[in-house]
C-alpha cells in the first residue's frame, strides 16, 4: 500500500492534492461533481476583511499553455465566509486552508483572528502576492522586512498554523521565504502568478480590463518548479508547491524539487475532475518509480 | 447534473461561412432539459489551447442521446474544434448554466438572435411550439453568407432575417425589423451580442424578456469570478454569467 | 507602400525585425537558408573577452509553449568574432548588434571597446542578464546600482550606441531600465530569459546539466509584453521588445506596447525562415489594421 | 542544400510495438545524398510541443521522391507524429547534418545498430551493397516485440539479432555477439545509445570506425549551440552533433 498521506503543521492530509486558492471557490461548484473529502485540503478563494466586487471584466485571457487572470479578490468578505461558507465546508472531511488577503496589515490581522478560529480552518495561507490588487498585497510580497513584519503580526493573532504564499515576481524568491521563515511562518506556499499582459491585436488594448494579469498554468511551471527547488535548498519550513500542476508526473516533479504537498489551480478549469484523477493515479505512479510513499520521493532532487 | 463526457462526434458540417454544425452523443444529453443552457467543449487533448470555450445548446435530441452546437470558427480553439470528424471524441463540459424559462412565454414570443447568439433560440423554438407557443423569429447576420437555420426556423414560425449588409433579407439590425413588427407578443428572449441584448431591451420596457449573456470564462461552473456582470439586483454583489445565467430576466443585468 | 523603416540610434532598420542573440550564431547558418540583407538588424551571439565552452549537455530541454536553454555563453571569444564571423557578416547589407558578455565589468569593457570598432557593428547589446553563467552576468542585471555604473563604463569606451538587455528575473524591471538610462543606455532590449527549471520525473534529476536554465518561447510573451508596457510608460528610451514572438500577431503586440522594433529568438528553432516571413506579413497586416508605417502602430496601447 | 518542406505523408506503419515506419515525398528529397543524415520534424502546427524532433533518414527514393523514417513513439512529440496520417502534411526541415562516409567501407563493412540508432544503417546497407560492399549487420533491440526490419536486413547481408530480454535472437548486447564474430571486416559503422557505441569503439580501437551520435538539439542546423560534445581534436573547442556530424569518425567525440 502507497503511503499518501503528509503530516504538515496543522494539516493532517490523507494526500498531497489539493485545490489552489481562486482556482475552487469555497468548494460548492466542485462538490457538485466529486466528493470533497476525498481532497487532501482545500485552498479556498481568497478573503478579505469587507466584501469585494473585484476588478472589471474581462478579467481572464488565454495565453499560450497558460491564462491571465486579473479577479482582484471577489469574495463575499470574512463574515459570510465564517457564517456560511465555512460552515458549509464542515460537512466534508476535509481541512481548510483559509486565504487571506487584504490591503493593510489590519485587514489581514483582522482576517486571520478570525477565520482561524473556524473548527475547520486547519492552517491560513497570507497571500502576500496577489498581484491583481492595487493597493497593497503586492508590496508585501515583494518586500523582505514588510514580509516578515507581516508574518510576525499574523501569527500573533492565529490560532492555526500560518503558511505564507510567495509571489514569484521578485528578484529573489530565496531570501523572501527566508524573511517569512523568521516571522515565525510555519510553511511556506508558492507560487502565486506571473505578472502579465495580453494586447488584442486588432486594437491594441489589453484584453484585461485591469490591464495586467496574473499568469498561471503549463507555461509558468518551469520557473515555479526551479523556485520550490531553489527555497528548499534554503529552508527545511513545508511547502506546499503550485504552478502549472495539470498532470501526475508534474505531481511528481514538485514533490521531487522539495515541495511536501501541491496545489492545482488552473487545471481545475480544463478538468474539474483533476485533483481526485491525481489522487487517483499518485500511488501507482509512485510505486512505478519505486517509492512506497510520498514523503520518500519528497526532496528526492536533493538527495541525488 | 453536470457531466464530463468524451462524446462521440456524430457529424460536422459546415452549414454558413466558417459556421459549422456539430452533432455529438453521449448520455450528458440526457441531463439536458432546458433551451439555452450551454456546455463547456475541451478543443485540444494538449494544454493549448489552454481553456475550454463556451457553447449554447442549439438542439437536444433524447432519443438518439445526442445534441447539436452551431458555431463560428474564429480563433484558436473554434478552428481546432472545426477539424474535428467523427474519428475523432469531444470532451464536454456540460450540461452548464440556466437557460430560457419556458414556462414565461404565453401564448405567443418573438425569439431575437444575432450571429452565433441564434443557436440556442433553435431549441428554445423547439420546445415552445411543443408546447403549442407561437414563436416569431426575427435572427440578425453579418451578411448572406453568414445566415444559418432559416428554413428550419420558417417550418416552426413567422422568420425575418436582417444582414449587416442587405444581402438577405432586411438591411441592418434586428431592431429594424422589430420596429415594424406589432407588439402582440407576451414575452421575448433574445441571444446575441451584448448591444443588441441592451437594444431589445430599451425597446420593449413593459414586456416580459429574458436575455442569454456572454462573458469571457474560466471554469464555466461558478467557481473562478472570470465571467461576473454587475446587477440591479443589488450594489454589492455580482452575478456569475455561467452558473447564475447564461439568460437573465430583462433589467437584471448592468452591461 | 506600407513604410516598415525604424531609426533608432546607430541603427537604420529596413524593417523592425531581427533575430535575437544566441538564436541565430553569428548567422552562417541561416544564410544558407536566406539572405540574410533581408532582416532588419541581427543581434549576433554573445561574445566575451575570451573563447567560452560554455555549460555541459544537455543545454535544453522543452516545456510547455516554451524551452530552457543552458547554452552559457559559448562563443570563439572576442578575437575570433572580430576577425572572422564579422568580417564575413560584411557581405550581407544588415547592420549588426553584438551581444556583449562577460563575468567581471572589465570584461565586458574590453569586449565593447574592441567590437564597438567593427564597421558592420552598429549598436551594442549589453548582456548583462543571461541566467546561465554563475559568475557575473546575473547581478549585473539585478542591481540597479550595478547596472548603470557598467552602462556607463561601456559608454565610455562604445564607438557606436549601446542598448541594454534587461532581465525579468527582477522585481522592478522599471527601476533597472531607469538605472541604464541614468547609466546613459541608448536604448533597451527585453527580455532576456525566465530563470527556470525541469526534472525528468523518471530520476528527478534536472534535465538541464545546469540544473537550471532560462525559458523562453510563447509561454514567456504575456510577462514579455507586461514589462514591455511598464517600461514604455516610463522611459522614452527605444526598445527592441523579444519574447515569444513566432506569429505576425506578435509583433504588432510588442510594437503596440511600445517595442520601437523587435527579436525573434526561440521561433527560429521552429520555422528557420520565421524573420523574412514576418518581415513579408508585416505590411499587409499593418495595413489591415489601418496603419501606413510601423512608426504609426508604435506605442498605440498607450495612446488608446 | 537545407530546405523546409510540408510533405505528404505516403504512409505510416507501426511496424513493430511502438515503432512507427513513416515514408514522405517531396522535392526535398533530391537534396538528400548520404545515408546518416537526419531531418527536423515539426510535430504539430501549434507551438506545443514547440521543438522540432529530429529522425534519421531510415531510406531514400529518389525516383518516388519520397524517404522513410523510423521512429519509436514515445515522448510527447513522437506520439502526436504517429497520430498523422495520409491526410496529413508534414513539416520536413533537411537533410541536416554529415553522414556515414561510404567510400571509406572497403570490402566488408559491419553494421552495427542499437535501437532506434538501427534505421538509418538501413539506407547504408543499400549504399554500400550498391557499390558492391559486403554488408554485416548486427542489431540489437529491447526484445522480440520491438525488432524490426530484420529480413530486410538479411537480404543485405548476414544478419545477427541481438535482445535484451533473449527473446529473439543472441540475448544481451550486440558486443556479445560481436565477440564471436571474426575481425575479417575494412571498417564499421555504428549508431545508437552512446554506451554502445562506446563499446563498440573500444572493442575495434584499431579499426576504421564512423559512430552517430545523438544529444537534444534546439535549431538543428548548427546556431544554436545546444547539441555540443567534446572532442579529442581540440582542447577548446566543441563540436555540434547537428552540423559537424551526427556522424564522426571512431575517436573523436568525447561522451
Ligand atoms: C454562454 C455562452 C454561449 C455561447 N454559445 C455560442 C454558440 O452557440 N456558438 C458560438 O459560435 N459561440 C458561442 N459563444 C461564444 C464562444 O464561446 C466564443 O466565440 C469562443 O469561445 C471563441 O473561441 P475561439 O477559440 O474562437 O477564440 P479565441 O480568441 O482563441 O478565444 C480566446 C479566449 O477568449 C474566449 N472568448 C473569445 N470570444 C468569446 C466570446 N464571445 N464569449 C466568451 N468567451 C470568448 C475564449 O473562450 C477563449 O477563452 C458562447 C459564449 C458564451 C459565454
Ligand atoms: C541525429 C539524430 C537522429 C535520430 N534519429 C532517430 C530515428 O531515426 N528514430 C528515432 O526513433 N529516434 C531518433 N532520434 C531520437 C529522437 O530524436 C528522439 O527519440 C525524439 O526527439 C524524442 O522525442 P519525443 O517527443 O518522443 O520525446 P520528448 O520527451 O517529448 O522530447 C522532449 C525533447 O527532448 C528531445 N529528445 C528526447 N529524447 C531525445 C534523444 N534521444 N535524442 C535527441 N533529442 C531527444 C526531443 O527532441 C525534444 O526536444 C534521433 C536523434 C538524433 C539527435
Ligand atoms: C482565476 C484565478 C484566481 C486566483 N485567485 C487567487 C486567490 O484568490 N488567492 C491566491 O492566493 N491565489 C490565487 N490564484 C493563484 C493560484 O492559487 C495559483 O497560485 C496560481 O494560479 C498558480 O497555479 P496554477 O498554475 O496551477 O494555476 C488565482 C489563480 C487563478 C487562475
Ligand atoms: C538557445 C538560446 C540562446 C540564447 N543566447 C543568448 C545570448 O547569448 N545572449 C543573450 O543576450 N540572449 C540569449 N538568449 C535569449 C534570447 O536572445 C531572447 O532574449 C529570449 O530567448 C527571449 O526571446 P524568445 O522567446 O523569442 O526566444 C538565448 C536564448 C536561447 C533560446
Ligand atoms: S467562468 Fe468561472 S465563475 Fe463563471
Ligand atoms: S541543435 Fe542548434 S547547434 Fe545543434
Amino acid at each position: 500500500m502507497t503511503d499518501l498521506s503528509v503530516q504538515l503543521p496543522g494539516l493532517d492530509l490523507k494526500n498531497p492534492i489539493m485545490p489552489a486558492s481562486g482556482c475552487f471557490g469555497f468548494g460548492k461548484e466542485y462538490a457538485q461533481l466529486y466528493d470533497l473529502s476525498k481532497l487532501g485540503s482545500i485552498m479556498i478563494k481568497a478573503t478579505t476583511a469587507e466584501m469585494r466586487l473585484g476588478n472589471p471584466t474581462p478579467r481572464v485571457a488565454e495565453t499560450s499553455s497558460g491564462m491571465l487572470n486579473a479577479i482582484g479578490l471577489q469574495n463575499p468578505g470574512l463574515v459570510k465566509v465564517v457564517d456560511e461558507q465555512l460552515p458549509w465546508l464542515e460537512q466534508f472531511d476535509v481541512p481548510i486552508i483559509a486565504n487571506v488577503a487584504g490591503s493593510l496589515a489590519e485587514d489581514y490581522v483582522e482576517v486571520a483572528r478570525t477565520i482561524s478560529k473556524a473548527p475547520n480552518v486547519h492552517a491560513l495561507e497570507l497571500n502576500i502576492s496577489c498581484p491583481n490588487v492595487k493597493q497593497g498585497g503586492i508590496t508585501f510580497g515583494t518586500d523582505p522586512n514588510v514580509a516578515k513584519e507581516l508574518t510576525r503580526m499574523v501569527k500573533d493573532v492565529s490560532d492555526v498554523p500560518v503558511y505564507v504564499k510567495l509571489s514569484p515576481n521578485v528578484t529573489d524568491v530565496v531570501q523572501l521565504a527566508k524573511a517569512v521563515e523568521e516571522g515565525g511562518a510555519d510553511g511556506i506556499t508558492m507560487i502565486n502568478t506571473l505578472l502579465g499582459m495580453r494586447l488584442d491585436p486588432k486594437t491594441g488594448r489589453p484584453v484585461i480590463a485591469n490591464i495586467t494579469g496574473g499568469l498561471s498554468g503549463p507555461a509558468i511551471k518551469p520557473v515555479a518548479l526551479r523556485m520550490v527547488y531553489e527555497v528548499r535548498r534554503h529552508t527545511d519550513l513545508p511547502i506546499i508547491g503550485m504552478g502549472g500542476i495539470a498532470e501526475v508526473d508534474d505531481v511528481i516533479d514538485f514533490l521531487s524539487a522539495g515541495a511536501n504537498a501541491v496545489a492545482v489551480g488552473t487545471a481545475n478549469f480544463v478538468n474539474p475532475f483533476v485533483c481526485p484523477e491525481l489522487i487517483d493515479k499518485l500511488p501507482e505512479r509512485l510505486h512505478e518509480l519505486g517509492y512506497e510513499s510520498v514523503q520518500e520521493l519528497t526532496g528526492r532532487s536533493h538527495r541525488l | 447534473m453536470i457531466k464530463q463526457e468524451k462524446m462521440a462526434i456524430v457529424s460536422q458540417i459546415e452549414i454558413a461561412k466558417n459556421i459549422f454544425e456539430l452533432t455529438v452523443a453521449g448520455s450528458l444529453v440526457q441531463e439536458m432539459n432546458e433551451p439555452g443552457q450551454f456546455v463547456h467543449v475541451r478543443v485540444a487533448d494538449s494544454f493549448e489551447p489552454l481553456l475550454r470555450r463556451p457553447i449554447s445548446v442549439a438542439k437536444i435530441d433524447k432519443e438518439a442521446s445526442s445534441f447539436t452546437m452551431i458555431y463560428r470558427s474564429e480563433g484558436r480553439g473554434t478552428s481546432l474544434l472545426s477539424q474535428k470528424t467523427e474519428r475523432d471524441t469531444l470532451d464536454v463540459l456540460g450540461p452548464l448554466g440556466n437557460g430560457f424559462p419556458i414556462e414565461e412565454a404565453g401564448k405567443k414570443a418573438y425569439l431575437i438572435g444575432g450571429g452565433i447568439g441564434v443557436p440556442p433560440l433553435y431549441e428554445l423554438a423547439l420546445q415552445l411550439n411543443a408546447r403549442g407557443v407561437e414563436t416569431v423569429h426575427i435572427l440578425g447576420f453579418e451578411s448572406s453568407e453568414a445566415v444559418f437555420y432559416e428554413e428550419k426556423f420558417r417550418m416552426l414560425g413567422d422568420t425575418h432575417i436582417a444582414t449587416v449588409d442587405g444581402s438577405h433579407g432586411t438591411e441592418g439590425f434586428v431592431t429594424h425589423i422589430l420596429n415594424g413588427l406589432p407588439n402582440d407578443f407576451d414575452a421575448y428572449y433574445s441571444c446575441g451580442p451584448t448591444p443588441m441584448l441592451e437594444a431589445v431591451q430599451w425597446a420593449y420596457p413593459e414586456k416580459k424578456g429574458f436575455l442569454s449573456y456572454e462573458q469571457r470564462m474560466g471554469c464555466g461552473i461558478g467557481a473562478c469570478f472570470a465571467c461576473v456582470c454587475r446587477t440591479t439586483r443589488s450594489e454589492t454583489d455580482y452575478i456569475k454569467v455561467c452558473s447564475d445565467g447564461p439568460v437573465f430576466p430583462a433589467g437584471v443585468v448592468i452591461s
